[in-house]
C-alpha cells in the first residue's frame, strides 16, 4: 500500500527523471513539473465536477423518490457528456447593448480564483502543490476576486434584472464572509500556523485509541466547522441562499444574458468553488488526509481526502433537497446578528480550550462557553416568531 | 425539547428516510420507466370511442343504427353520422359515414351512456400521437369499429354486462315476437273460423 | 536590479494618482485617484524593507499592513459621503458641491 | 400580475388573469343538462369530483330528486378523497414556490397519485371524471375498490405526520411563512372568503356543518380555526383539515351501505327540470363552490352561474401583499391556493 | 511552486529567467493605473483599477512579503474596489460623458502637467541620492509568525488604535450612508 500511497508523486518524478535523461534543461524540468502538478489537479478537479453535475442531479432525485438522469449511458453518467455538447452547440447570444468586453471577461475572472484557490490544499501526506505558509490567508483573498466577476456579469448583461441579482449576491458573499474568515481562522489559531498542511498534521493522532484528533470532534470545532459550513453554502450560492438566481423573480440573477460556453463556465466556476471551500472544510475540521481510525492508515491518504470532499459535497446536496430558500433580509439578519456573534464564540471557546489544557475538562468548558450563546442567540432569534406549536381551536 | 435548529434537523432525517428508502422499501419509488415497463390501467379506465360489432364481419355486424342520440348528445360535438340510403334511397338502419374528431373529443364518456343500442364504447388506448393535425385524428368507421372479442379484452365486466343486457333484451324481443305471432296465429284462427261457419251477422 | 527601479516604478503610480485626482472633475475618480497613491506609497515601503540590510526588521511591512487597514477606512468614510453629497445635490460633480450652505 | 417595486417592498400589485377563460357558462347554456357535467370536471381540474357534486347538487334541489343513501355515501368518501389530495398538493406546491426544489412536491404527489388512481378505476379517468349524475353516481363501485381506499386511508396518517416532520418545525420555513399577511375575521368576511383562508383568519364557517348537506351530519368530525389569520395558519389549517378528511373517511368507508346507486326515477338524456331557479353549494378544498342555476322547463338551463372560490379569494391578493417583500408575494399567492381553471371559468 | 519559482527568480536572478520576471507585474500594475485614469467609463476604470490591485499584490509577494500580498489582496480587490463600485452604481452619474471640465479651467491637461512636474522631481532627487543604488541583498522572507510576534509584541498599542480607528470610521461611514433611511 505504501507505493500507492506514493503513486500520484513517484509517477510525475519517474516521468520527469524519463525527460531528464533525454537532455532536457534543468530549470525546463522545474516548470514541466509545475505544469504536471496544475494538469492532474485541474483534470482531478473537472472530473469531480461532471461526476458531480450528474451525481447531484442523481441524488437530488433519489431523496425526491424517482431515478434521475438514467438514460444517457449506464446509470446517466454520460449526461454531462450531453451536457457539455449541449452548452458547446447552444448559440451564445450577447446583448446588443450589453458591455461586449465586461460580458465577455466576466466567465474568465469568475474561473480563475476557483482554479487557483485549488492550489492550497494539502491532496495527501506531502502531496500539496504550494506549500504557502499563509495558505488559509491565501485563500480567502483570491476567494474575494469571485464577487468582482459576479458584479462584472451583472453589470454588463445591461438588464435590470441581473444587476439586482449581482447586488444581492455581492452583499450575501460579503457578510457571509466574515463568519467563514473567523471560523476558519479558528482552526488555525488552534493548530498555530496559517498553512494547511500543519493544520492538517495538527488534527493526527488518536485520542484514547480511536478518537481522531480531528478539530470538529471539539465543541468549538464543531461550531466552527458548522459556521464555516454555512459560510460555505453562501460563498458558493447554494442551497438555502441561492437567493441571486433562484428566486422565482430574479429569473436568472446576474446569469440572465448568458447561454451557450458561457453560462457552462459560470456553472463549472461555481462547482470547482464549491468543490474547492469543501477541500477547506475538510482541510480545517475533518483532518485532511488523517484517516479516521488507526489501522485504517494504510488506505492512501489523498483517498481520504478525496472521499471526505465527497461526503461533504453530498452532504450540500442533500442539504439543497431539503430546506427551502431564506428571504434577503433573513439572510443578512442571520448572517450578521447570530454567525458574527457565534463565531467569536467559537473563537473564544478555542482559546479556553487551548488554555485549560486541550483535555477532557477542557472539552466541557468549551462545551460551556460555546453552548450559552449559542442558545441565547438561538432563543433570541426565534422568540421574534412564536416557534410553538400555535394551537388551534376546533369546533364539532 | 425545541433548542433552535432542531426543526431543520427534523426535516433532514424525514429527507434521509427518503433517500434511503427509495433503495429499500418498493412503495416510495413510484416511477415507472414508460416505454419499458407499460402501466397496468385499471380495468373501467377510458380514453376514446369505438363502435362495437358483433360476429366476424364489421359492416354486417355492426351495431349501431344511426340514431344520431349520441351525435346530439355528445357536449362537444365532435361526432359525425350520416344514415346510409339504398339503391332506392330509402334510409337503412346502418351509418354510411361515423367520424369522430378525437382532437376535439374530451372522452367524457356522454355518448356511452345515452346509446340505446350500446354500439358505442370508450377505448383504453392511449397511444394515438399522429404527425398530422387533421388526417389521422380524425377517425373514420372503418377505424372505429372493432369486434366485441376485442371489448371483452378490454372491459370484461362491462362486456359481459352489456351482452347480459342485450341477450336479455333479444330473449324478450323474441318472448315478445312470440307472443304476438302466436297472438296474430289465434287470431287468424278465430278469422278462419269465423269465416269458416257463415257468418251470422256480417257487421 | 536597483532599489531605484521600484522607486521609479512607485514614484510613475503616484504621479498616475495626482493626475487623476487634479484632471478629472468626478468625485469617485478622484477617490481611485487616492487609493492608487496610497498604493504607490505601500510600494515603497516594502521596497525599502526588502532592499534593507536585515530582512528580521518588519518595520516596513507592519507599516505597509497598517496603511492598508488604514487606506480601507478612509474609502469607505469618503464613499459614504460622496453617497451624502449625491443625495445632497444629486450629482457627483466635485464643481456642483460649491455651495457652502450645503 | 404585475408588480411595482420600490427597491424590495411591493408598491402596487395588479393580477392579470382571463387567460383560462373558456367560455363555460355559455356553453352550459347552449348544451343540454348532462352535457355541462364533463365541463365541471375542467372548473377547478385539481378537486373534479367536489365541482360534479356542487353541479348535481344544485340541479337536484331545482328539481327535487332524492339521492339513495349509497350514492350519499360514496359522494362523501370522493369528495373527501379529493380534498386530501388537494390539501396535500397544496403543501408540495407552497414548498416549491419557496424554493425547496420539489423534495415536499414529490412526496406530496407520490401520495396523490394512489388517490388519482382510486379515481381511475372508480371513474374511469384520473382528473376528468365526469362521475356524478343528477340523483346519485354512474355506477358502482368496483370490486376490491373499498379495500384499497380503506388501506390509503390506513397508512395516510403516517404519510402526514413525515410530511408535518419535514414541515412544521423547519425554522426557515417559521421565518417566510410566520408574520406574512395576517388577516382579521372582520377583513376575511367583507372580503367574501371562503374555506380554509377564512378559518385560517378565525371564522368558523364550514357549510358541511352549516348547510349539512349530504349526510355529513352523520359523520363526527372537527373544523379547525387559526387565531392569527397569517400565511402559516393558511398552511397550518390545510394539513389539520387533511387529517380531518381522514377521518371522516374512515368512518365512512365502515358504514357505507348497499342499495342502488342512482335514483332509478331520475332521467338524464331529456332532463326537463321545472322552471325555476335554485342555488346548490358545498364546501369544496378551496371554499364555498355553489352553481346558480334557472330553468325555464326546456331541456337547456336558461342560466348557469359558478361562484369560484379561487376568483373572490383571489381579490384580496393586493391587499395582503402591499409592504411586504418580493419574495413574500410567492408565499401569499401561493398560499391563497387558487387554481386558474376556477378563476377565469 | 509558483510562489517558490517567483521568490527563486528574485534571490539569485541568474538561475531563471532573471529578475526582470518580476517587473511584469509591475508592467501590469502601471498600464492598469494608466488605464484607471485615463478611460472615460467610470466602471471600466474601477475594473483596471481592480487589476492594479491585483498586480500590486503580486508585485508585494514577488518581492517577499507574502504576507502583505494576501492582505492587499484581499483587503482591495475584495472590500475597496467592491465600494466603489456599489458607490458607481448608488450615484449613476451617466452624465460622465458631458465635458470633464478640469478644475479651474485648467482641463485635463493641467491635471497631467502637475503629475509630470512632480513626477520629473521626484526622478531627479532618485537618481542624484547615493542610497537608491543599493543593489540587491539576499533573499529576504517576512514569516507570518515573525509579523504575528511583531503585532502584538512592540506594535501592540498601534493594533489597537487601528482596530479602534477602523470600527469608528466603518460605524460612521454606515451611519452616513444610512441618512436617508428616515429622511
Amino acid at each position: 500500500m505504501e507505493l500507492l500511497e506514493r503513486a500520484p508523486v513517484e509517477l510525475k518524478n519517474a516521468f520527469l527523471r524519463v525527460l531528464g535523461s533525454l537532455g532536457v534543461p534543468e530549470g525546463m524540468l522545474a516548470i514541466l513539473s509545475a505544469v504536471l502538478i496544475i494538469g492532474t489537479v485541474i483534470g482531478v478537479f473537472l472530473g469531480l465536477f461532471a461526476l458531480m453535475s450528474v451525481m447531484e442531479r442523481k441524488i437530488l432525485a433519489r431523496v425526491q423518490n424517482r431515478y434521475g438522469p438514467n438514460r444517457a449511458g449506464p446509470f446517466g453518467l454520460f449526461q454531462p457528456v450531453a451536457d457539455g455538447i449541449k452548452m458547446l452547440t447552444k448559440e451564445d447570444l450577447v446583448p446588443r447593448a450589453a458591455d461586449k468586453v465586461v460580458h465577455f471577461l466576466a466567465p474568465v475572472v469568475m474561473m480563475v480564483p476557483a482554479l487557483l484557490v485549488l492550489a492550497i490544499l494539502p491532496y495527501g501526506r506531502d502531496m500539496v502543490p504550494v506549500e504557502l505558509e499563509s495558505g488559509i490567508l491565501f485563500f480567502f483573498a483570491v476567494g474575494a476576486g469571485t464577487e468582482v466577476a459576479i458584479f462584472m456579469a451583472g453589470w454588463a448583461s445591461n438588464n435590470k434584472y441581473s444587476v439586482l441579482g449581482a447586488m444581492r449576491a455581492i452583499a450575501q458573499m460579503i457578510s457571509y464572509e466574515i463568519p467563514l474568515v473567523i471560523s476558519a481562522v479558528t482552526a488555525a489559531m488552534i493548530a498555530g500556523s496559517l498553512s494547511p498542511s500543519v493544520i492538517v498534521a495538527a488534527q493526527g493522532g488518536f485520542a484514547a485509541g480511536f478518537l481522531p484528533h480531528w478539530f470538529v470532534t471539539t465543541p468549538w470545532g464543531f461550531t466552527a466547522a458548522l459556521l464555516f459550513y454555512i459560510g460555505a453554502l453562501a460563498e458558493s450560492n447554494r442551497s438555502p441562499f441561492d437567493l441571486p438566481e433562484g428566486e422565482s423573480e430574479l429569473v436568472a440573477g446576474h446569469l440572465t444574458e448568458y447561454s451557450g460556453f458561457k453560462y457552462a463556465t459560470f456553472f463549472m466556476a461555481e462547482y470547482i468553488g464549491m468543490f474547492a471551500i469543501c477541500g477547506m472544510f475538510v482541510t480545517l475540521f475533518l483532518g485532511g488526509w488523517q484517516a479516521p481510525l488507526p489501522f485504517l492508515t494504510v488506505v492512501p491518504s489523498w483517498i481520504w481526502f478525496f472521499g471526505k470532499v465527497c461526503f461533504v459535497a453530498f452532504t450540500m446536496v442533500w442539504v439543497r433537497a431539503t430546506l427551502p430558500r431564506l428571504r434577503v433580509d433573513h439572510l443578512l439578519a442571520f448572517a450578521w446578528k447570530f454567525l458574527l456573534p457565534m463565531s467569536f464564540a467559537a473563537f473564544l471557546s478555542a482559546a479556553c480550550w487551548h488554555y485549560a489544557g486541550r483535555g477532557p475538562a477542557a472539552w466541557f468548558l468549551s462545551l460551556v462557553v460555546v453552548g450559552i450563546p449559542y442558545l441565547v442567540l438561538g432563543l433570541s432569534f426565534t422568540s421574534r416568531f412564536s416557534v410553538s406549536r400555535r394551537t388551534y381551536l376546533f369546533s364539532e | 425539547m425545541n433548542f433552535p435548529g432542531i426543526g431543520l434537523l427534523k426535516g433532514f432525517v424525514v429527507t434521509a428516510r427518503n433517500f434511503l428508502g427509495s433503495y429499500v422499501e418498493k412503495d416510495r419509488l413510484t416511477t415507472r420507466q414508460y416505454p419499458e415497463e407499460r402501466p397496468k390501467l385499471p380495468e373501467n379506465s377510458r380514453s376514446f370511442p369505438f363502435l362495437v360489432f358483433d360476429g366476424e364481419d364489421p359492416e354486417a355486424g355492426m351495431r349501431c343504427v344511426a340514431c344520431k342520440i349520441c351525435e346530439k348528445e355528445c357536449p362537444p360535438q365532435c361526432i359525425y353520422i350520416i344514415q346510409d340510403r339504398d339503391a332506392a334511397g330509402k334510409p337503412l338502419k346502418r351509418p354510411r359515414i361515423f367520424d369522430i374528431d378525437i382532437s376535439v373529443c374530451m372522452s367524457c364518456q356522454i355518448c356511452v351512456e345515452v346509446c340505446p343500442f350500446e354500439s358505442i364504447r370508450m377505448d383504453t388506448d392511449y397511444e394515438l400521437s399522429s404527425f398530422d393535425r387533421f388526417g389521422s385524428l380524425v377517425l373514420d368507421k372503418s377505424k372505429l369499429l372493432k369486434s366485441n372479442a376485442y371489448y371483452h379484452g378490454i372491459h370484461p365486466t362491462e362486456a359481459s354486462e352489456t351482452d347480459a343486457r342485450i341477450e336479455a333484451d333479444r330473449k324478450k324481443k323474441e318472448a315478445a315476437a312470440a307472443a304476438k305471432a302466436e297472438a296474430a296465429r289465434k287470431a287468424t284462427a278465430e278469422k278462419a273460423a269465423k269465416a269458416a261457419h257463415p257468418p251470422e251477422e256480417t257487421k | 536590479m536597483t532599489l531605484q527601479i521600484l522607486l521609479a516604478l512607485s514614484a510613475i503610480l503616484f504621479a498616475f494618482g495626482l493626475a487623476a485626482i487634479l484632471s478629472r472633475s468626478n468625485a469617485i475618480m478622484i477617490l481611485i485617484g487616492i487609493e492608487l497613491m496610497l498604493g504607490a506609497a505601500n510600494l515603497n515601503f516594502i521596497a525599502f524593507w526588502r532592499f534593507s540590510g536585515n530582512p528580521s526588521d518588519l518595520t516596513g511591512v507592519l507599516f505597509a499592513i497598517f496603511s492598508i487597514a488604514v487606506a480601507a477606512a478612509e474609502a469607505a468614510v469618503g464613499l459614504a459621503i460622496i453617497i451624502l453629497v449625491h443625495r445632497r445635490i444629486q450629482s457627483v460633480e466635485v464643481d456642483d458641491a460649491s455651495n457652502l450652505k450645503g | 400580475m404585475n408588480v411595482t417595486l420600490d427597491g424590495e417592498t411591493v408598491v402596487k400589485l395588479q393580477p392579470v388573469f382571463g387567460y383560462l377563460h373558456r367560455n363555460h357558462e355559455k356553453i352550459a347554456e347552449g348544451n343540454s343538462w348532462l352535457a355541462a357535467v364533463p365541463y365541471t370536471d375542467r372548473l377547478d381540474y385539481i378537486c373534479p369530483l367536489t365541482n360534479n357534486w356542487a353541479y348535481t347538487l344544485a340541479v337536484e334541489t331545482l328539481a327535487g330528486l332524492e339521492v339513495p343513501e349509497r350514492a350519499e355515501y360514496i359522494r362523501i368518501i370522493t369528495a373527501e378523497l379529493t380534498r386530501l389530495q388537494n390539501h396535500v398538493a397544496f403543501m408540495g406546491f407552497i414548498l416549491a414556490d419557496m424554493g425547496a426544489w420539489g423534495s415536499a412536491l414529490m412526496y406530496a404527489f407520490r401520495e396523490r397519485e394512489k388517490i388519482l388512481d382510486l379515481f381511475e378505476a372508480l371513474t374511469g379517468a384520473r382528473m376528468m371524471c365526469n362521475y356524478m349524475r343528477f340523483g346519485g353516481c354512474r355506477c358502482d363501485l368496483p370490486s376490491g375498490w373499498l379495500e384499497s381506499a380503506g388501506q390509503l386511508v390506513e397508512g395516510f396518517p403516517a404519510f402526514l405526520d413525515e410530511m408535518e416532520a419535514l414541515l412544521t418545525g423547519n425554522e426557515i420555513l417559521l421565518a417566510r411563512l410566520q408574520g406574512v399577511a395576517p388577516l382579521t375575521p372582520e377583513r376575511a368576511i367583507n372580503g367574501g372568503l371562503s374555506g380554509p383562508i377564512l378559518r385560517a383568519a378565525g371564522v368558523d364557517y364550514d357549510i358541511r356543518k352549516v348547510d349539512n348537506y349530504g349526510l355529513y351530519s352523520r359523520f363526527k368530525f372537527r373544523v379547525p380555526r387559526g387565531r392569527v389569520g397569517d400565511c402559516y395558519d393558511r398552511f397550518m389549517i390545510r394539513v389539520l383539515e387533511a387529517r380531518e378528511s381522514v377521518e371522516i373517511l374512515k368512518q365512512a368507508l365502515v358504514g357505507i351501505p348497499d342499495g342502488p346507486v342512482v335514483n332509478p326515477k331520475a332521467k338524464q338524456r331529456g332532463f326537463r327540470p321545472p322552471a325555476g331557479e335554485a342555488y346548490g353549494r358545498i364546501e369544496g378544498p378551496k371554499g364555498e363552490l355553489g352553481f346558480y342555476l334557472i330553468s325555464d322547463g326546456s331541456d337547456r338551463p336558461y342560466r348557469f352561474r359558478v361562484r369560484p372560490p379561487s376568483l373572490i379569494n383571489l381579490t384580496l391578493l393586493e391587499e395582503l401583499c402591499l409592504g411586504t417583500k418580493i419574495a413574500d408575494v410567492m408565499v401569499i399567492l401561493g398560499s391563497i391556493d387558487i387554481v386558474l381553471g376556477e378563476v377565469d371559468r | 511552486m509558483i510562489c517558490e519559482s517567483l521568490k527563486t527568480c528574485f534571490d539569485d536572478p541568474g538561475k531563471f529567467l532573471g529578475e526582470w520576471f518580476v517587473l511584469l507585474p509591475a508592467l501590469v500594475l502601471l498600464l492598469a493605473a494608466a488605464a484607471a485614469v485615463v478611460l472615460r467609463n467610470l466602471i471600466h476604470a474601477t475594473l483596471c483599477l481592480t487589476l492594479s490591485f491585483i498586480a500590486l499584490g503580486i508585485l508585494f509577494i514577488a518581492l517577499g512579503a507574502e504576507f502583505v500580498g494576501f492582505v492587499q489582496l484581499l483587503v482591495y480587490v475584495g472590500a475597496v474596489a467592491m465600494l466603489i463600485v456599489f458607490a458607481i452604481l448608488l450615484t449613476r452619474p451617466e452624465r460622465l460623458a458631458k465635458s470633464d471640465t478640469a478644475l479651474s479651467g485648467l482641463g485635463p491637461a493641467g491635471g497631467a502637467l502637475a503629475g509630470f512636474v512632480t513626477l520629473g522631481v521626484l526622478l531627479g532627487f532618485l537618481f542624484t541620492s547615493p542610497i537608491a543604488k543599493k543593489s540587491l541583498p539576499g533573499p529576504a522572507s517576512a514569516p507570518v509568525a515573525e509579523i504575528g510576534h511583531a503585532l502584538m509584541g512592540d506594535y501592540k498599542a498601534a493594533l489597537i488604535v487601528v482596530g479602534v480607528l477602523l470600527t469608528a470610521a466603518l460605524v460612521g461611514a454606515a451611519v452616513l450612508a444610512m441618512e436617508d433611511k428616515n429622511s
